[in-house]
């Protein structure tokens, strides 16, 4: 578990060896009584793909890269958008279905900050921190490519 | 004589499942570039032909162009296509 | 608490003599082996507004045309949007500072779908569900009115 | 003689504290509209004149303009500015 030290946010890449990510941690972390909004995104493991019968994920990171460059995403955001905190946690190691990968939380005075914030995070995790997964079906294997 | 440069290289993803390692020293001449680093890399790996047109290096975890001239104890990271989330 | 009884939707408006809203039950509800996407938005009680100390606020709702709004508009957002699970609740009577009086979750196989669905849904409560908000400060108290 | 028309008014938020009362039951003249029976309940409950110009309607749970016919036994909702979420 890899924490970065700023006050009012929190950015974890939890170890393969961790259990499922807390996310009312993340939640609790956000909640503000000074914020209006606490808008999340969660992504969570998928039981199908392009109608393969996906078994589990299995992710892996480049960890201190990873989490240099979510800080400086979570910096970017409260660069563009009013945001009083934000929790990132990105799970490695083998995710099975319908639990989360990866858990973003933020929360604003209001309620469009905490939306664009999040979103964002989301987009920029996909594009550009080194964490790879790989997709295992019951034949095979592939590690897939963020195509967006 | 020209200092030597010998550098860390870190694979992930596909890049450690080809050279079925996490990470290598790799002695280097001076004035080498990430892109010469690749090349030599090749020579070790053949399979990493595979994904050599898909990868993107980091530089002491900051991505870099393949022209970035290595130092003495630099840390490269051969990273595949991306697919956190 | 008055349910709507679509399988993959879910709609609470829950009575004044409720406590919390249980954020993890709909978050659970519209947990999905084929969704990829979780995405959910917290509306909470701010202790300020305009520079006054807000106390606690108070809810009130015409329920059953608040229920059928709700109904319409995640139906509505089912016809945008490609959607696995909805689940939306709104707490009536006193909320008090820093918890939750709206809560919106959208499951999708794409993350795209998740985030546009949750923003829709709040806006169109803001914009047309009949319910109302006092506000009740140490001195004093107002009813809001949503200007967006 | 014409059919008695009798309906039931809902006052929520501000219209319910100025009423003081959470509904009522009201006879209106035959082919009132919901602007006629502002009318009548502007008499009855003269504060209400704060907020008629900010109230809409709604007819049996659904939202309704100013000119709509009363029918008997029909449900009138004044709604305030509404404040939700």
């Amino acid at each position: 578990m890899t924490d970065v030290g700023e006050s009012e946010t929190l950015i974890e890449i939890v170890s393969p060896s961790s259990s499922t990510l807390d996310l009312n941690r993340y939640v609790n972390f956000v909640r503000d009584p000074a914020a209006g909004a606490i808008a999340t995104f969660e992504g969570t493991t998928r039981d199908t793909f392009d109608g393969r019968r996906v078994v589990e994920l299995r992710y892996e990171a480049y960890v201190p890269m990873a989490t240099q460059l979510l800080a400086g995403i979570c910096a970017s955001a409260r660069e563009t958008w009013a945001l009083r905190r934000i929790a990132v946690a990105h799970r490695l190691g083998t995710v099975p279905i319908g639990e989360a990968s990866v858990f973003i939380a933020a929360s604003a005075v209001h309620r469009a900050d905490a939306m664009d914030a999040c979103r964002f995070i989301i987009d920029e995790i996909k594009a550009s921190v080194p964490i790879w997964k790989k997709e295992v079906y019951e034949n095979g294997e592939v590690w897939k490519e963020n195509k967006e | 004589s020209e200092p030597s440069v010998k550098i860390e290289v870190l694979f992930f993803a596909k890049a450690r499942e080809i050279t079925g390692l996490p990470d290598i020293s790799l002695q280097v001449p001076p004035s080498s570039s990430a892109g010469d680093c690749l090349k030599i890399l090749l020579t070790k790996f053949p399979r990493l032909e595979e994904i050599c047109n898909s990868i993107v290096f980091a530089l002491n975890e900051e991505y870099a162009p393949d022209s970035i001239i290595l130092k003495n104890g630099d840390e490269l990271a051969i990273i595949p296509p991306i697919s956190g989330g």
